[in-house]
């Protein structure tokens, strides 16, 4: 792997950066592997990363059936935190930002997450007592949540609106100072990259179509657009298609797959220093480092994998971002899409070992799984290595379901993100 | 927006309308004499089809009804709506070609 | 210099209406009809903006939407200056104010411009191969540098007080662009009688034919022609003529998006007059006619200003009256480049020399440039174009049979023109879901087989001589309406005398070069800085997909979202992969086509208006008393009633009190309220709610408890049998459109044969709560002689009476714990209602209480609040009324899923009370609960804290908790740790005040 | 709100409209058939079509569902009409007399202030007089009818009519440009 450094850039400058050379091998599949991924965005990428880097594992293949990333981790809107309510997901969420903060290096790739901070504001009595049982519910778990009275929050993020007369007027804010953004696109590209130099093979334009059983149930494989693939284990992170892959090993999911919106403004000079949610009103916004306003707008209610929606629900969106920065109304839409997210009842996901041996799934991230990237594939990793979960994924089981112990984020806090 | 064929008030805009999820998945008679497993299945595991798909739609600012819906989910396109309490809607190949167009 | 480019005669301009306007603070003359950037040119200013990366300097490349160098902010102040305007779109007015974007201290001296030198160490991505270390650095250095040198222009800083106007339309054909394809398919389709919309996102339809200056339409000058249409459409009532007006979105079946500017061309807008309207269009059918865009060519300082689209300086020219050079140099791989010549040439400009990259062009037009004698150099291509802030001269060089590239001869010039074929505007199309294929003859992209009920015309599918256009557009706008359903009519036609035949050459890629060329930066993508070099950069580095490709230069990612640069970097691309351009692809098209103000999604969704604001029938006497009011659902509700300078606290202590000693009145209007009527009621009820409903007796109240199939509590509330067929349910003031639509749900989907019909009836009844010892004596005269003694209206019963003659639903009900009732009325008499009861109350010191005070009090008493103390994972037996639950019913919503293990588990949070050991500690609603405070973080919390209130009545404070095994702990001492301090707390049971009722029955 | 409203622009007058007792009748169509015949109507209204006699205007809003507006004056007869007619089939009958207030527009804004609030189509072949829908307008619902080439009744819940008349007097503003 050529290193990455300000040194090695200066160097290749000298040659016209001709003497760069692929970041990943992509590559034809091989006939077997121990351990296949189906997906390659950030969470197959990682899990591969991670089986290489801390189980040693190396004949593994990240299989993906279109470009490389190009589903959720392509049109996320890159919103990190982990000042999750429920001790099973704070830990998970907190695993995963620890891993944020120093992905960079460990990579060797800038993925340039930016901890701005994530301010979460509170319109009405009932918003401020879910965020402070957020707050306390952090501090005891050791992560970092603060509450901000309306007028702090107008200090971290001057454009906010905090005047009384709004029609939702902003009573407070819950602040996670370890939260922001990162480059979406570098995170699986760094992984891909990292676990390519491993040995690991990357095979692009290949759509799972079939997964291959032995006798006993067991999973012995993949049948591919590209032909079969033998594998002893095989570990399913196909976000949106989820239910589908999983469908082919007969294994139906709690899992709807909704198309989620998101939209960029035109690039403007720093104006905005923070990431803001309001869930009431439903606003995400933050600034990306060229300068777009990157806004997170509402889920199409219907099953569909088309990635994308009406234009109402940006729309909708937009009117909230309207209220609460009424100096953005005159900024522009530049670019809007829709990316096929798969939720759960309870809103949280699903990584874990499935009834059918060998074969795993990590799924259920729905609107909120970019922050999880590395989180997720590192246990994972951990999950299919071991053929048990971590204690942190433990919990995130798909017989949750059928024993009434969901881990329901949602109902406690109306918020995915 | 979709537009959408309540089967009483004719084509309408998306908004009117509330999605209620996967259709034909009755409630047990007698829930009771479900296992947990069985509980589950009718509760939360959905097909979640990449194709086509029998849906529930509530006309809820219109004539406020429930009604069925065939659509296909990689396009979006409707097949045909239906009432409630109807089977789903047999249909040929070209209906099913076109719906995927 | 006052127009020294402009030339007499030509042009649409009115050259009798000079138009002052001032670009970073100078002062400049156009002329109205002019934009910001032919009034520049006219005064021969071509610096208009700087890059995005290297602060290149910049001028206007095109003269329309796709322009990506000349970005502008328009306006002044805080509030109004509108950052990254095309120069090519604003339209002159009177006063206008531009200034230049991206550069500091002036557009001519950037600082930025440094970064052109350090373009070796920037290339494509290299922010992903640097700045890791140090570690700490990324967030307080790096960081903010590459913020503050990003971005374009400047947000507004202040608040827009422009307002937008919305407009849903339907019609039977929606025309978009209006070129001589959508003119002509909008006259057929609305000779038809078809509703039609035709849009065009310019000022002025007519399109292309409004720089045509050669073409004539049967016998008349094309712009006539565009009268004639024009003028007909005006008179046909069912075609609406758009201008200024983009259609930017084609959603899922035929709605198609249009944003119309109204005010942004006009110095002194009408009082009141929107900004923008936002067109929602749902056609029947829809004719694209948006026309084909130039492609520049990619070649070492293509980006200098001066440096343009052939087919813009037609337009300045032809359609502005403005030449854009003196001396100038074009580049062509198509013939309509020399109809651009010999406008130009016609105008007086000297068009120096045409290369032409194709190796022997041949044509009429060709024939007729060089009849003009103008220099033709065929098989010629440009090595280089020289100069800063203006080209001053550029290189031309053979293009040698062995695909090399001969030696450069220098050519002076301050105009080079630049041609590499049309692209067709498939966008819309594409939005469409409608595929794309690659016609192998024109060598672009143009659209397959739709998938929406929609057609393409003209040259946005690759149709370009004018004739066939026309015809093209006719038989398009024919079809639409036939299509939609009306009679169909007789296509018009026209007949067109002069021919050129554009868009049948056509340049694609990089062009080729002499030497290695490694310090060369030949643009892209213009505005983002993308050179060649960075797409094989992208490809050499293994991004084999364009996607990746876009992705990892962000090519085609600028506010022109590629219209200039994608076709060629997808030319590049293949080339680098070696693989032919349509085994490459297309990048994604996505709305807008182009940007769309956010206000104008907004439009009156702001202030009062962004949701309903709903007002019970006794707000205004809250307000008139004084009442602070909260958000509760869109509903306001009055929280407490301060006197004088009194705080929330002190405010809610003296309602407390009041009510518990003597009586208080309280506003319950929200309250959802659902009447449940038919033989089946009661059936139904017993299905829904988790108790048994059966044996109610007429004329009495239950407490109800709903679950969802999860059983997890949905909602509560209390419900009064009205007769044997009839229940009136209340739900919580947030829960009822949520409680109404799953009732229907179950009714409609699982028991469509229970004849029962459910009514919501909210806003029927206002609720007047009166609570407290004193509240029968302040009732019982009002009632017209109904009997509301503990006998004859025991708790939990009803009545229908009169009250002071208004019809009324009388509860005996609490949710204070002291003796009340809920007195339902019509809404229109419930403030009349209010006001009798409060004269009638004085004598008892009646206190008027709001939410707080409700909160306060029903916690006294242990009684929930759904969405408080339940949050969506509790159980009615987590919330402490598993009494509520029927053990008799075979089945209700949610019984199952009590019946899971995990629903029964012994450390289930449970609902419990807790008292601190101060009594005027209260604790922080949201405080976490531990049993061990000295544990180490992470804590193993045991639950949370759900209410908390100092309570007058007890003089102390008191708290609500959901707790894990929490029941069986009463008694234990629990801990609160909070910030510095850890608090302890006693657990007990949840009702703190009256607990055996004794104040209910009296 | 107050008890009556009152908005005028050129071209587009708001006003209350006149009291009426109003009724939601559901049940099954052939029910509402009688129901209809019990209240001097010759048949129930066809799906969001209107009928009137009398002191009655029915409004079909559901296929099981009737929105009854009755003239104070006769409504004490033809609710015992009714009431006799229904008394032995199952059926529902609620009086929201106060539910909900009406609204008349009119004037030749009309048409394009609707379409500012609501994604039906209401021009005139599209949405016929004596036409009458529930819709969403803007973000709350309401009832549109047409009750003559420019002018429809709208009846909304009582605490939304000030978000609906505000939306309509700046639709109708806009209108104007
Ligand atoms: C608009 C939007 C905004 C969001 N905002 C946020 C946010 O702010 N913060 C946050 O944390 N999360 C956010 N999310 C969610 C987040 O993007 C996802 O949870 C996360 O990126 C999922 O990563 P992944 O690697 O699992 O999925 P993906 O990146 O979608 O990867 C799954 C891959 O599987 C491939 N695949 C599918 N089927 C097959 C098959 N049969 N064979 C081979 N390959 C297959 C797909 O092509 C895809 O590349 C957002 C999502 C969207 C759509
Ligand atoms: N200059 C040349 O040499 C050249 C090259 C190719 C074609 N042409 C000529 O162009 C003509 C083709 O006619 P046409 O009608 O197809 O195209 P056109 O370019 O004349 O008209 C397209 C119109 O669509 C408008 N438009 C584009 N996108 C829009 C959108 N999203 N919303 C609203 N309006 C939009 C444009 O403003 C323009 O007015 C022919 O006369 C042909 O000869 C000329
Ligand atoms: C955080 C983020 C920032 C983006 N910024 C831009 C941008 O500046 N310009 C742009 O054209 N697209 C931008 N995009 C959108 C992508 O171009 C693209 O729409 C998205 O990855 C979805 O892919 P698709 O549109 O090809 O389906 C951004 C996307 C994300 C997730
Ligand atoms: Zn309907």
């Amino acid at each position: 792997m050529q290193k990455f450094s300000a040194l090695s850039l200066a160097r290749q400058a000298l040659g016209g950066h001709l003497g760069w050379t692929p970041q990943w091998r992509s590559v034809a599949p091989k006939p077997a592997y121990d351990i296949v991924i189906v997906g390659g965005g950030g969470h197959g990428l990682g899990t591969a990363y991670y089986l290489a880097k801390q189980h040693g594992l190396r004949n593994i293949a990240v299989i993906e059936r279109g470009w490389l990333a190009g589903g959720n981790t392509a049109r996320n809107t890159t919103i990190i935190r982990s000042n999750y309510l429920f001790d099973e997901s704070s830990s998970y969420y907190e695993h995963s930002l620890k891993l944020w903060e120093n992905l960079s290096q460990e990579l060797n790739y800038n993925v340039m997450f930016s901890q701005r901070g994530c301010l979460m504001v509170a319109h009405t009595v009932h918003d401020v007592q879910v965020f402070k049982r957020h707050v306390h519910a952090n501090r005891l778990n050791g992560i970092d949540n603060e509450w901000l009275s309306a007028e702090e929050a107008k200090e971290f993020c001057p454009p906010l609106n905090i005047s009384p007369n709004i029609r939702y007027p902003v009573l407070g804010a819950s602040l996670q100072r370890r939260a922001g953004t990162a480059r979406h696109d570098a995170v699986a590209w760094g992984f891909a990259r990292a676990a390519s130099d491993m040995g690991v093979d990357i095979i692009e334009n290949c759509e799972v179509t079939g997964i291959l059983r032995g006798p006993g149930g067991e999973v012995r494989g993949v049948e591919t657009t590209r032909g079969t693939i033998r594998a002893g284990k095989v570990g399913v992170s196909a976000a949106g298609h989820s239910s589908v892959v999983m469908g082919m090993a007969g294994i139906r999911l709690p899992l709807q797959s909704n198309p989620l919106q998101a939209l960029v403004s035109e690039p403007v000079k720093p104006a905005f220093p923070t990431i803001v949610m309001s869930n009431t009103i439903h606003a995400y916004i933050s600034q990306s480092d060229k300068g777009e306003m990157v806004i997170g707008a509402g889920t199409d209610s219907y099953v569909s994998y088309t990635q994308r929606g009406g234009l109402h629900i940006p729309a909708h969106t937009l009117e909230a971002i309207c209220e609460l920065f009424p100096m953005f109304r005159r900024l522009r839409m530049l670019r809007s899409w829709g990316g096929i997210t798969d939720n759960t009842p309870d809103r949280s996901p699903i990584t874990a070992k499935t009834p059918v041996p060998g074969l795993y799934v990590n799924c259920g991230w729905g609107t909120g799984g970019f922050k999880a990237t590395p989180g997720a594939a590192n246990l994972f990793a951990w999950t299919i290595a071991k053929n048990e979960p971590h204690p942190i994924n433990a919990p995130f089981t798909i017989e949750r379901f059928r024993d009434g112990v969901m881990i329901d984020e949602a109902a406690a806090a109306a918020v995915a993100h | 927006m979709l537009l959408i064929r309540c089967p009483y008030c004719g084509d309408r805009a998306e908004i009117e309308f509330a999605n209620g999820g996967e259709a034909h998945i009755a409630r047990p008679a007698d829930p009771m004499t479900q296992t947990d497993e069985e509980w589950a299945q009718y509760l939360y595991m959905r097909d979640n089809p990449k194709g086509l798909i029998a849906e529930r739609w509530r006309h809820a600012h219109g004539c406020n009804r429930f009604f069925n819906a065939l659509r296909d989910t990689r396009t979006d396109r409707f097949v045909t709506t239906y009432e409630m309490g109807q089977p789903r809607p047999e249909i040929d190949a070209a209906a099913a070609a076109e719906a995927a167009r | 210099m006052s127009q020294a480019f402009r030339v007499p005669g030509r042009g649409r301009v009115d050259s009798a209406r000079t138009v002052s306007f001032t670009f970073d603070g100078r002062r400049f003359q156009g002329l109205a009809g002019d934009t910001l950037a032919s009034a520049l040119l006219a005064n021969g200013h071509h610096l208009m903006g700087r890059s995005f990366k290297y602060h290149r300097p910049r001028g206007a490349v095109s003269a329309g939407s796709d322009e990506p160098n000349a970005l502008v902010a328009v306006g002044s102040g805080p509030a109004l200056q509108t950052p990254n305007l095309r120069a090519t779109q604003v339209e002159l007015y009177e006063g206008l104010a531009a200034v230049s974007q991206n550069r500091f201290p002036c557009l001519q001296f950037d600082f930025g411009a440094v970064n052109t030198l350090a373009a070796p160490l920037l290339p494509a991505g290299f922010y992903y191969k640097t700045f890791m270390w140090p570690r700490g650095f990324w967030d307080k250095v790096y960081e903010p540098v590459i913020r503050r040198a990003a971005g374009l222009g400047v947000a507004p800083t202040a608040p827009d007080p422009d307002h937008y106007a919305f407009q849903y339309a339907h019609c039977d054909v929606l025309v978009a662009g209006a070129g001589p394809a959508g003119l002509a398919a909008a006259l057929a389709a609305g000779r038809s009688g078809a509703r039609v919309i035709l849009a065009d996102e310019t000022a002025e339809a007519g399109g292309s034919l409004l720089s045509d200056r050669t073409s004539r339409i049967d016998g008349r000058p094309a712009a006539l022609w565009v009268a004639d249409i024009l003028a007909e459409l005006a008179a046909l009532p069912n075609v609406r003529v758009l201008t200024r007006c983009t259609a930017f979105n084609y959603g899922p079946h035929n709605m198609v998006a249009l944003n119309q500017r109204l005010t942004e061309h006009l110095a002194d807008p009408a009082p009141g007059m929107p900004r923008e309207r936002l067109w929602q269009v749902r056609a029947k059918e829809v004719v694209l006619a948006a026309g084909a865009l130039e492609r520049p060519l990619v070649f070492e300082g293509n980006d200098r200003p001066g440096v343009m689209l052939a087919s813009a300086a037609r337009t300045y020219l032809n359609r502005y009256g403005v030449a854009c050079g003196k001396r100038a140099v074009i580049v062509t791989a198509d013939d309509s480049a020399y109809r651009v010549a010999l406008d130009l040439h016609d105008a007086g400009v000297t068009v120096t020399a045409i290369a032409d990259l194709r190796p022997a062009p041949d044509s009429a037009l060709v024939r007729a440039a060089q009849g003009a004698g103008l220099t033709v150099l065929p098989g010629t291509t440009i090595q280089r174009a020289h100069g800063s802030t203006r080209v001053h001269s550029v290189e031309l060089a053979r293009l040698l049979p062995d695909g090399s590239v001969g030696r450069g001869q220098r050519w002076r010039t301050d105009l080079v023109l630049m041609s590499g074929g049309y692209t067709p505007s498939v966008h819309l199309f594409s939005q469409s879901r409608g595929k794309l294929v690659f016609d192998e003859e024109l060598g672009v992209y143009v659209p397959g087989e739709p998938a929406d009920r929609t057609r393409s015309s003209g040259a946005c599918r690759g149709v370009y001589r004018l004739a066939d256009v026309l015809a093209d557009g006719a038989a398009a706008g024919a079809a639409a309406a036939a299509a939609a359903g009306l009679a169909a009519v007789q296509a018009p036609s026209w007949s067109v005398d002069v021919a050129d035949e554009p868009g049948r050459g056509g340049y694609v890629g990089a062009l080729p070069r002499r030497g290695k060329g490694l310090l060369a930066m030949a643009f892209v993508d213009f505005q983002n800085d993308v050179t060649a070099k960075d797409v094989k950069l992208a490809v050499r580095e293994g991004f084999q997909s364009i996607e990746h490709i876009k992705r990892y230069t962000t090519t085609g990612m600028a506010t022109d979202q590629g219209k200039m640069s994608n076709v060629n970097a997808l030319g590049i691309a293949a080339d680098a992969l070696g693989r032919p351009v349509e085994k490459v692809g297309l990048t994604t098209f996505r709305p807008p086509f182009t940007p769309v103000t956010f206000g104008a999604f907004a439009s009156h969704a702001r202030g009062d208006l962004f949701d309903p604001d709903r007002r019970t029938p006794i707000d205004s006497w809250a307000r008139a008393h004084g009442a602070v009011f909260e958000d509760v659902s869109l509903w306001r509700r009055a929280r407490y009633f301060p006197r004088g300078s009194e705080d929330m606290e002190a405010a809610v202590r003296r309602e407390c009190l009041a009510v518990r000693g003597g009586v208080g009145i309280f506003d319950a209007s929200t309250l959802g309220k659902i009447e449940i009527v038919g033989p089946d009621a009661a059936t139904f009820m017993n299905r829904m709610y988790v108790n048994a409903w059966t044996k109610l007796g007429v004329g009495k109240c239950r407490y109800g408890l709903m679950c969802r199939e999860n059983g997890f509590v949905y909602d509560d509330g209390v419900v009064g049998r009205i007769a044997q067929d009839r229940f009136h349910v209340t739900t919580t003031t947030g829960g009822a459109p949520g409680v109404l639509a799953m009732m229907e749900d179950y009714l409609q989907t699982e028991w469509p044969e229970l004849d029962v019909w459910l009514t919501s009836t909210t806003e029927e009844w206002a609720v007047i709560a009166l609570q407290g010892p004193k509240a029968r004596e302040v009732l019982a005269p009002l009632v017209d002689g109904l009997d509301i003694s503990a006998g004859a209206l025991p708790h939990m019963s009803l009545a229908e009476g009169t009250i002071g003659g208004v019809p009324m639903r009388l509860f005996r009900v609490s949710f204070t714990g002291e003796l009340g009732f809920e007195i339902n009325v019509p809404a229109r008499h419930g403030r009349a209602v209010w006001e009798a009861i409060w004269d009638a109350g004085q004598a008892a010191g009646i206190t008027p209480y709001g939410t707080e005070t409700m909160h306060v009090l029903r916690a006294e008493k242990g009684y929930i609040i759904v969405g408080q103390e339940t949050d969506g994972t509790a159980t009615p037996d987590d919330a402490g009324c598993g009494w509520a639950v029927s053990k008799a019913k075979a089945d209700f919503v949610g019984k199952r899923s009590l019946a899971l293990p995990a629903m029964q588990a012994p450390d289930r949070k449970q609902l419990v009370g807790l008292l601190t050991e101060a009594p005027w500690e209260v604790l922080e609603e949201g405080a976490q609960l531990v049993a061990r405070p000295d544990e180490a973080i992470p804590m193993r919390t045991l639950g949370h804290v759900s209410s908390s209130y100092f309570s007058a009545t007890l003089g102390r404070s008191i708290a609500l908790a959901m707790v894990a095994g929490g029941r069986a702990r009463e008694g234990e001492t629990l801990y609160v740790p909070m910030e510095g301090r850890t608090i302890a707390v006693t657990v007990t049971k949840p009702v703190f005040y009256d607990v055996e009722g004794a104040r209910l029955n009296v | 709100m107050s008890d009556t409203m009152q908005l005028a622009r050129s071209g587009f007058t708001l006003a209350t409209a006149a009291d009426r007792r109003r009724f939601v009748l559901q049940a099954r169509p052939g029910t509402l058939d009688a129901a209809a015949r019990a209240l001097g109507l010759a048949e129930a209204p066809a799906m969001l079509a209107t009928a009137s006699g009398g002191a009655v205007t029915a409004l079909r809003l559901g296929p099981q569902e009737i929105l009854l507006l009755l003239d104070p004056a006769g409504a004490g007869d033809s609710l015992a009409a009714l009431r006799t007619g229904l008394d032995a089939v199952a059926h529902s009958l609620v009086e929201v007399s106060d539910r909900q207030v009406g609204l008349d527009l009119s004037g030749a804004l009309v048409e394009p202030a609707l379409a500012s609030l609501t994604s039906i189509d209401v021009a005139l072949p599209a949405f016929p007089v004596g036409m009458a829908t529930r819709t969403l307008l803007g973000k709350a619902d309401g009832v549109l009818w047409r009750t003559g080439p420019e002018q429809f009744r709208l009846e909304i819940w009582r605490s939304f009519a000030p978000y609906i008349s505000g939306l309509l007097d700046e639709a109708a503003r806009d209108a104007a440009f």
